[in-house]
């Protein structure tokens, strides 16, 4: 398992010979729109992902070794049976795995030059039980918990995920506008604020009350403080503290030294503003937020000095600081309801309204008042991805979005994900078990077997000449409606128990063309041709450099 | 919104389940040989009870002459008509709250005075139960507070936790607390309290010149009378609490913390509670161990939901995912499972009244079956019961509406 | 045909059908048992119920000492004038004294106390002004209340005794009512209709009548229509139980059976012409069942809990017979306590505090609820499979 | 409802004689509601379902989720019972002429608008004519007795093999319970039956001996079909049987399928929405949208040339796993309407995108287009039923919308029609 210090020089070897294959013209489906998909970056580098559940019956090799990149604008499929990891692959990325039983063993995920894994080796300790095959885990709640701060700014942030079964996917007992409100005050509440800063009516007076504040600051008088901060709270429709902290920390970037630590200025402000016991609090958690999230926040800083979308990188640094204040206000039962003052909750309100409208939705005002259980299925799926869509993700990961659902409504499902990530650029993780739909929508697939990727192509060369047996197999056995002659294959056997996996490759038992070898080593991942690599003995290709 | 129809229909629901429960006590009743019904639910004229089928004759003591008030019971009730008849007649008579008398010879009509209670004999019971109700619901609610306060976060933070020292103790709780007979936990805990507090003669910090309050307002109060905090029978010849009939306060609603305050009285008021204290603590016990238990495991049910999953892939905090997303469908099964238990609840109160010797609802009952069948009062015995079961019934018609306003999908349909 | 790649074992030496499916079914139980050893609190609790067991059959064969003080008043229930002549029991007064631990004794009749409560007597028998030497668990005294004079009774041999009556009780009260329960719950569920509806609000009906309240009126009736031997009130006692119990069982059979009725296995019985009945015996009842067992476990525990509570508040449940269950026991002993917690403080006079008499049947109750809820716990997750990790 | 499949052209001519004829078949669950959750409405479920099915063939059963094709799966099995129409079994041939005609005679009066109207006479002795046939072949009149044997003949497979099987039972008593149910031999020659049943779908006899958590998807659902197999019937409904299943598990199980219908020359009733497999396994596919049939032909025709708007959206929505394949998609608008309240005229014209002013007014009705070929929708309907409704001429709209090619024509004519063994 690599650690994320001798990350750097690989991605970009790694870029280089996936810059070869890439260039082919991308799948049917995307032609034109994708910008040459050779130039667009790796945005998500995932590396030997490793994930055991721990049960009664033993340990769970879910995931053995599993690694890919994602690009730009690009959609990857993960296609294989129920049981070979891919919605486990998904979940691991974002530290998700249900835990217990499961845990992420090892593995590297790199987004943004940061690593969303790391120190995940440290976060338990296992410890074999003697005479049975369980494994007794020891957790370090204080690790994990760091762990799922530093992933929770990503999740939903840069990364956002939907999945299989909409209805049960949302909350049954909040209202659709307060699920997908939340979602956007939580990525979306700096703009949302600026906004209502820039339409108070009388912008001198807010500019008045604001030095007003950072006198009384530096004075350290708090009676002025309160005074300037209620009628600038007032003015805005934000609670005091909100204010305070929010404008402190605009300060505080705006005077934008490279030196700059918001975490040191936030003990400032905690010192500084005499601040309830629950604004302390919100203060303390975010200065451990911000301690998990510094090396993420050095590469916003690289961007700036890069000069490249300095505006993006600010406007993430001051979310990120200003998404745990607009907590302290929004995050109460119907969130838009309470705590939040009227201007933020009707501004929140129509955001809500906008965004469903942006997924297609017919009447989004009523729909936006409604409860889940009133939605079919198809529209609930609209909703978690107006609901995915509210932070304006890079990355789109989709657990079988369209499994639950009719043909007719998948089609439009598939439709609005295809068109998104061509207006937005937006790359996305396909999940799914259905080749057909990976063939409608995908550019590059990766096949799982059993924890591992056998093979992994782009889309057309992969249907054109699948290499792997099981990939094989596999595209012999779907029905397929335009060609009635087609005589169905099948895959003998079923999915190997994965507390006893196969030895060696995992899919030899079924395999027709198993070897005397096969029983002995993993294969390797080798390329054959072009950016087209393949996990089996069968062929001789140089393997992938990792 | 149809919140009002479903409201209407658990509404509607109530009156059947309470007929039911009557015809059960009437059966129970119809039962019992006919002097008996006569004695406990007719009422006792000045001169004669309706007791005994005959009486010594007017003219000479030496023999017995048919006892006319025993005839007029007898038609009153309609035991010498067919049981249909005798039915209406006993749900007529509870509907109008005319639940029966207390009997003369009864351990109730010949009172204790060294527990403070005066001899009820000939009392309709109703009124008596309405004496003696005030007391046992504020007990109630103080116990029902005490068991929301405790269960709900202690369950939430064991699923949260799981497996970790909170799950441990709340587990050990929950344990002990299913074990543990509730007059022996009540016994021990008065025992350590009074030996804590120096002896049986301990008084609580309200009462007497020594009083915060009294202090406070030196001269211008009476003083805070003073009684033994525990061991104390909590009502006076006027079924008042006699800590405070001192006779210097009246008693408009009967509520003693309630009354206490009306009349500003803060110090009997804070004085009445934490008499209450002990003993609304030990019936919760019993409750709050049922419900840690269906807290934690809809917590864990919830925890794994897919909607969980979603809020934390959306990147909300922790907190917010267990406090807003899971605490919120949990509280839905807890409520339930709270109107459940509730009947159990209520079963608390006479052992817990007796064990403290307090004069509630509770206690009334249990003086009703005490000792030797020469000392039942039948009268006394069903109608605690029609009013623990009409609380009971009541109780759970708000938990329902209560679910139905948190749950959306019961309150649309 | 692609042939499965399950494991077969090798078709062994011909056995029988019916053997082989008992050895399945076996193999069955193993499972959960193997689930059930994993669980230490499970094992403790079913430990300790063994105990109770042996404590059952011993209390059967146990035959109380001879004819002492005690035995003589325990013989005659407070039936017998307390005045005839020779009787040990009249005009007791319990005048003793103490002194603390370790220092001599000031004259005879006087008992060792620990250091700081005075009150605090070791286990004695008290009999008319003497000692009639110790006993295990000292002498129970029977409170003012419930009879006309202070008796003495043999608090071990009660005990014994007890624990026949209660743990009988128990089992029968709890398998009588699950078993008309589980009976009425799968017909009210199955069927649906007007059946679920009567009885359902049956079920409603009793179980908003607070336990207790019930048994106690059932009880009453019975004994003013003149049940009063020992056994009718012992078969008055399960039978008014049984009233309070059934309902529960019928609300947990019927959710159960409503989900099993859903079932794609019973439509599939029901479209190759299964009867009612069949469907009943062969799915409904089989599959709902388990939830039954639980609870079934967790009642034994609660029965002698609810007995006890009853007999504390006063109501004499073996009034003719002293040989009563724990709960009566531990309520007698403990009705004395509040009175005496008065005299020893109010008056400095030398007093007691017999607390052995609560203390040791409260100890059997607990243990016995404590370690049958262990076990259900300890079951319950045995054979629900989502929470094996 | 008006048009029922006549003759099913050359669909029958080959296929052998009728097993099950289902006519006007019409399920409605009540909506109960208000203060005392009287009855506020129908979910019409299944609403004038008309099909047959012939010895030895397969029939898909297509639609949408809520379509009803459930639904009619159960009734065809009288596991529920209808709310109005019939299902016969084994009509002679005069038998199902005689319901030909009459229904013919009863066409217009039949149907929500004609309730309550007086009949004519001939009407009226047509209705008792039908009567009567339908005391002799219709399921729904059979006696509890005759219930009982018929239910050997038709068996069912359900989708979810999880649920489908008891968990308290051994496999030896799952597959055995039919046998038990019919009293089917002796003990040990049902256990005997039972393990060679096992073997023919690909078990070995040692799983007799196993609960069926031991066993994968798959595997339980081989030992699904091997139970509906114990009292050899005539006749299966298939439920799905292959939707919760892998792809690869999945063509096993389809080849056990077609295997075992040459065996025991079975005919199904294959409902499924997935239109790839109904193509796989059918010879005459039945297509549903809300609650009505939509379309009904022989499975080449109809792939090959679907007329119904519906169906063409249908076929053009399946994904096709073929990156290569160019083919623009008809994209429905919205979702499938609640059963509950279906829209007016044709439940389809609110999706519709050759909707045309009449199809909110007037229910199209079924009728035969080509021979064998059965479609209900105003852009083929004569114009006598156009007629009925004013500015009748036939849209623009209709031309391209026949005409939007489908992939997969080619082949379908190439191959001409498959017919059933």
């Amino acid at each position: 398992m690599d650690d994320s210090a001798a990350v750097a020089p690989r991605s970009v070897e790694l870029g280089s010979d996936d810059r070869s294959g890439a260039s082919e013209p991308p799948a049917v489906a995307s032609a034109g729109e994708v910008p040459a998909s050779g130039a667009s970056p790796v945005v998500l580098d995932v590396r030997n992902l490793v994930t055991y559940f721990y049960t009664y019956d033993g340990v769970v090799r879910a995931l053995e070794g599993v690694s890919f990149k994602l690009r730009r604008a690009e959609t990857l499929g993960l296609v294989g049976e129920t049981g070979c990891g891919k919605s486990v692959t998904m979940f691991s990325i974002t530290r998700l795995v249900p835990d217990p039983p499961g845990r992420v063993v090892s593995g590297t995920a790199l987004y943004r030059g940061a690593n969303l894994l790391w120190g995940i080796e440290s976060e338990a300790k296992f410890k074999p039980v003697k005479g049975t095959n369980r494994v007794k885990v020891k957790r370090s709640f204080r690790r994990v918990k760091a762990g799922q701060a530093r992933v929770g700014s990503v999740r939903g942030g840069g990364i956002a995920m939907i999945f299989q079964e909409p209805s049960q996917a949302m909350n049954p007992i909040f209202p659709i506008y307060d699920q997908v409100g939340e979602s956007i005050l939580e990525h979306r509440g700096v703009e949302l604020v600026g906004e209502l800063l820039a339409a108070h009516p009388d912008p001198a007076a807010f500019e008045a009350a604001a030095d007003e504040i950072r006198r009384a600051v530096e004075a350290g008088d708090t009676a002025a403080l309160r005074e300037a901060t209620r009628r600038l709270g007032t003015a805005v429709g934000l609670a005091s503290a909100g204010v305070q902290a929010y404008y402190l920390a605009r300060q505080e970037m705006a005077e934008g030294r490279p030196d700059y630590d918001p975490s040191a200025s936030l003990k400032r402000i905690a010192r500084r503003l005499y601040l309830s016991g629950v604004q302390r609090g919100f203060l303390r958690r975010e200065l451990q937020r911000l301690e998990a999230e510094r090396d993420l926040r050095h590469t916003y800083f690289e961007e700036m000095r890069q000069g490249r979308s300095d505006r993006i990188a600010r406007g993430r640094a001051q979310a990120r600081r200003f998404r745990a204040r607009m907590r302290e206000f929004g995050y109460r039962l119907p969130v838009v309801k309470r705590r939040v003052s009227r201007p933020l909750r009707d501004e929140l309100f129509w955001r809500v309204v906008q965004a469903l409208e942006g997924v297609q939705i017919a009447n989004p005002v009523q729909v936006a008042r409604g409860f889940p259980h009133e939605l079919s299925g198809g529209m609930l799926q609209r909703v978690m991805i107006a609901m995915a869509l509210a932070s304006d993700p890079e990355i789109l990961m989709a657990d079988e979005p369209t499994t639950a659902l009719d043909v007719t409504i998948q089609a439009q499902i598939l439709e609005l994900m295809n068109e998104l990530r061509h207006r937005r650029g937006t790359a996305i993780l396909l999940v799914t078990h259905d080749l057909a739909v990976i063939a409608e929508v995908a550019d590059r697939v990766a096949v799982m077997y059993a924890g591992q990727i056998v093979e992994m192509a782009p889309v057309k060369s992969l249907y054109a000449r699948p290499l792997h047996p099981y990939t094989q197999g596999l595209l012999a056995s779907i029905p397929r409606f335009d060609q009635p002659g087609k005589e169905l294959a099948s895959i003998p056997g079923s999915v190997p128990n994965l507390i006893y996996p196969p030895s060696g490759c995992r899919y030899h038992p079924r395999c027709p063309h198993a070897m005397p070898i096969c029983k002995e080593s993993r294969p390797p991942l080798t390329v054959e041709g072009e950016n087209h690599h393949v996990a089996c003995f069968l062929y001789s290709g140089p393997t992938v450099q990792e | 919104m149809r919140m009002w129809v479903y409201v209407v229909r658990r509404a509607a629901l109530l009156v059947p389940v309470l007929i039911g429960v009557m015809t059960v006590i009437f059966v129970l009743i119809s039962a019992l040989p006919v002097q008996d019904r006569t004695c406990s639910f007719y009422h006792p004229s000045a001169h004669s009870s309706p007791c005994s089928t005959e009486v010594q004759c007017p003219g000479n003591p030496s023999q017995n002459c048919p006892n006319p008030v025993y005839e007029q019971a007898v038609n009153a009730l309609g035991l010498n008509k067919p049981i249909p008849v005798q039915w209406a007649i006993y749900m007529g008579n509870t509907l109008t709250f005319n639940w029966g008398y207390v009997a003369k010879g009864s351990a109730l009509g010949l009172g204790n005075t060294g527990s403070g209670l005066p001899g009820l004999a000939g009392q309709p019971v109703a009124g008596v139960v309405a004496n003696f109700l005030p007391y046992t619901l504020e007990l109630a609610l103080l116990s029902l507070a005490i068991i929301l306060l405790i269960a709900i976060p202690l369950g939430n933070l064991s699923a949260v936790y799981r497996n970790r020292p909170v799950d441990q103790a709340s587990r050990i709780m929950s344990f002990s607390g299913f074990a543990i007979p509730t007059f022996l936990l009540g016994v021990l805990a008065l025992g350590a309290v009074v030996f804590a507090l120096g002896g049986p003669g301990a008084q609580s910090p309200f009462c007497g010149a020594h009083s915060p309050v009294y202090l406070d307002f030196y001269g211008s109060w009476p003083t805070p009378p003073c009684a033994p905090l525990y061991g104390t029978s909590n009502i006076g010849i006027n079924q008042y609490p006699n800590w405070l009939s001192q006779g210097y306060i009246s008693s408009p609603t009967g509520f003693p913390t309630v009354d206490a305050a009306i009349h500003g009285q803060w110090a009997l008021a804070g004085d009445t509670v934490i008499r209450m204290l002990l003993p609304a603590l030990v019936i919760a016990y019993g409750t709050i161990a049922v419900l840690l238990r269906f807290v934690r495991n809809s917590m864990l049910e919830v925890m794994n939901q897919d909607y969980i999953r979603t809020a934390r892939a959306k990147g909300l905090p922790e907190s917010t995912v267990i406090r807003k997303h899971a605490g919120r469908n949990s509280l839905n099964v807890t409520i339930t499972v709270l109107g459940l238990t509730f009947a159990g609840f209520i079963t608390g109160f006479p052992v817990i009244e007796s064990v403290f010797q307090l004069w509630g609802v509770g206690r009334l009952f249990a003086y009703s079956v005490i000792g030797s069948p020469i000392n039942w009062d039948l009268g006394v015995l069903f109608g605690t019961t029609i009013f623990f079961t009409i609380l009971v019934v009541v109780a759970n018609i708000i938990v329902d509406v209560l679910y139905a306003y948190l749950d959306p999908r019961v309150r649309l349909g | 045909m692609a042939s499965e790649s399950v494991t077969v074992p090798a078709p062994s030496a011909p056995t029988s059908a019916l053997r082989r499916s008992w050895i399945a079914r076996f193999s069955q139980w193993k499972r959960t048992w193997y689930f059930l050893r994993r669980n230490t609190l499970a094992m403790v609790g079913l430990g300790i119920l063994i105990l109770f067991a042996v404590a059952f059959i011993y209390g059967i064969t146990y035959s109380a000492p001879g004819t002492s003080a005690i035995e003589y008043c325990a013989s005659d229930g407070y039936q017998t004038p307390v005045t005839q002549p020779g009787n040990p029991c009249v005009n007791w007064n319990p005048t003793i004294c103490t002194y603390p631990l370790g220092s001599a004794p000031p004259g005879p009749n006087c008992y060792e106390t620990p250091t700081g409560f005075p009150n605090f007597v070791p286990p004695t028998i008290f009999a008319a002004g003497a000692t009639l030497g110790p006993l295990p668990f000292g002498s129970l005294v029977w409170p003012q209340e419930l009879s006309n004079q202070p008796f003495f009774y043999n608090t071990y041999a009660l005990l014994v005794k007890g624990t026949v009556n209660t743990l009988f009780l128990s089992v029968l009260i709890v398998a009588v009512g699950a078993s008309s329960g589980l009976a009425l719950g799968a017909l009210s569920g199955y069927f649906g209709g007007w059946v679920d509806e009567v009885v359902m609000r049956i079920t409603d009906i009793f179980l908003s009548i607070p336990s207790i309240l019930l048994v106690i009126m059932v009880i009453i009736v019975g004994e003013t229509v003149g049940l009063t031997t020992f056994d009718d009130r012992l078969w008055l006692i399960a039978a008014a139980f049984i009233v309070v119990w059934w309902p529960l069982y019928a609300r947990i059979v019927r959710s159960q059976s409503l989900v099993v009725r859903e079932q794609r296995y019973v439509e599939a019985a029901r479209a190759s012409g299964a009867g009612s009945g069949r469907i009943l015996r062969k799915h409904v009842i089989p599959n709902s069942v388990y939830p039954v067992f639980v609870q079934m476990s967790l009642d034994v525990g609660s029965i002698p809990l609810l007995l006890a509570a009853i007999a504390f508040i006063g109501f004499v449940l073996f009034p003719s017979q002293l040989v009563p269950e724990w709960g009566s026991i531990a309520a007698a002993g403990v009705a004395v306590l509040p009175s005496l917690f008065k005299q020893c403080g109010v008056s400095g006079a030398a007093c007691f505090i017999p607390w052995w008499q609560l203390l040791f049947p409260g100890l059997a109750i607990f243990f016995f609820a404590i370690s049958v809820n262990f076990f259900a716990d300890g079951l319950r997750d045995a054979l629900d499979p989502r929470l094996r990790r | 409802m008006a048009g029922t499949p006549m003759s099913e052209g050359t669909g029958s001519t080959e296929s052998g004689p009728v097993l099950l004829d289902v006519r006007n078949l019409r399920k409605y669950f009540p909506i109960r509601g208000g203060l005392f959750s009287a009855r506020i409405g129908n979910v019409r479920a299944v609403d004038g379902v008309s099909f047959r099915i012939h010895e030895g063939e397969t029939v898909g059963l297509v639609g949408e989720s809520g379509c009803g094709k459930t639904t009619v799966g159960r009734l065809l099995l009288r596991i529920i019972d209808a709310t109005s129409g019939h299902v016969f079994y084994r009509p002679t041939p005069e038998a199902s002429a005689r319901i030909e005609q009459d229904l013919r005679e009863l066409a217009p009066f039949s149907g929500p608008d004609g309730e309550g109207a007086p009949l004519p006479a001939t009407a009226q002795q047509a209705l008792e004519e039908l009567d009567g046939i339908a005391d002799e072949f219709s399921l729904y009149r059979k006696s509890r007795h005759e219930m009982r044997e018929l239910r050997a003949r038709l068996q069912v497979v359900f989708q979810d093999p999880f649920s489908s099987l008891s968990p308290r039972l051994l496999i030896r008593d799952v597959i055995g319970e039919p046998l038990e149910i019919q009293h089917v031999g002796t003990r040990q020659e049902r256990i005997e039956r039972v393990q060679q049943l096992l073997q023919e779908v690909g078990l070995s006899p040692e799983h007799a001996w196993r609960f069926p958590h031991e066993f994968s998807g798959g595997q339980r659902q081989r030992i699904c079909i091997a139970r509906a197999l114990a009292l050899r019937p005539e006749f299966i409904v298939l439920d799905e049987p292959t939707s919760a299943l892998d792809v690869s598990v999945q063509a096993q199980v389809l080849g056990i399928l077609q295997k075992l219908q040459q065996d025991y020359r079975l005919s199904y009733l294959f409902i499924s929405h997935h239109l790839s497999v109904v193509r796989a396994v059918s010879d005459r596919v039945v297509v549903m949208y809300l609650g009505r049939v939509v379309e009904q032909a022989l499975t080449d025709e109809l792939f090959g040339r679907p007329l119904h708007p519906y169906t063409q959206a249908l076929l053009s929505a399946i994904p096709i796993p073929d990156p290569k394949l160019h083919r623009e998609r008809i994209i429905l608008s919205g979702d499938v309407p609640s059963p509950a309240a279906p829209p007016s005229g044709c439940h389809f014209h609110t999706r519709c995108p050759a909707v045309m002013p009449i199809c909110s007014k007037v229910d199209p009705p079924l009728l035969e287009n080509r021979p064998g070929h059965w479609v209900a929708c105003h852009l083929y309907s004569p114009p006598e039923v156009l007629g009925s409704f004013e500015g009748a001429a036939l849209p623009e709209g209709s031309m391209e919308v026949s005409g939007a090619s489908v992939p997969g024509t080619a082949t379908a004519s190439a191959a001409g029609p498959r017919l059933a063994p």
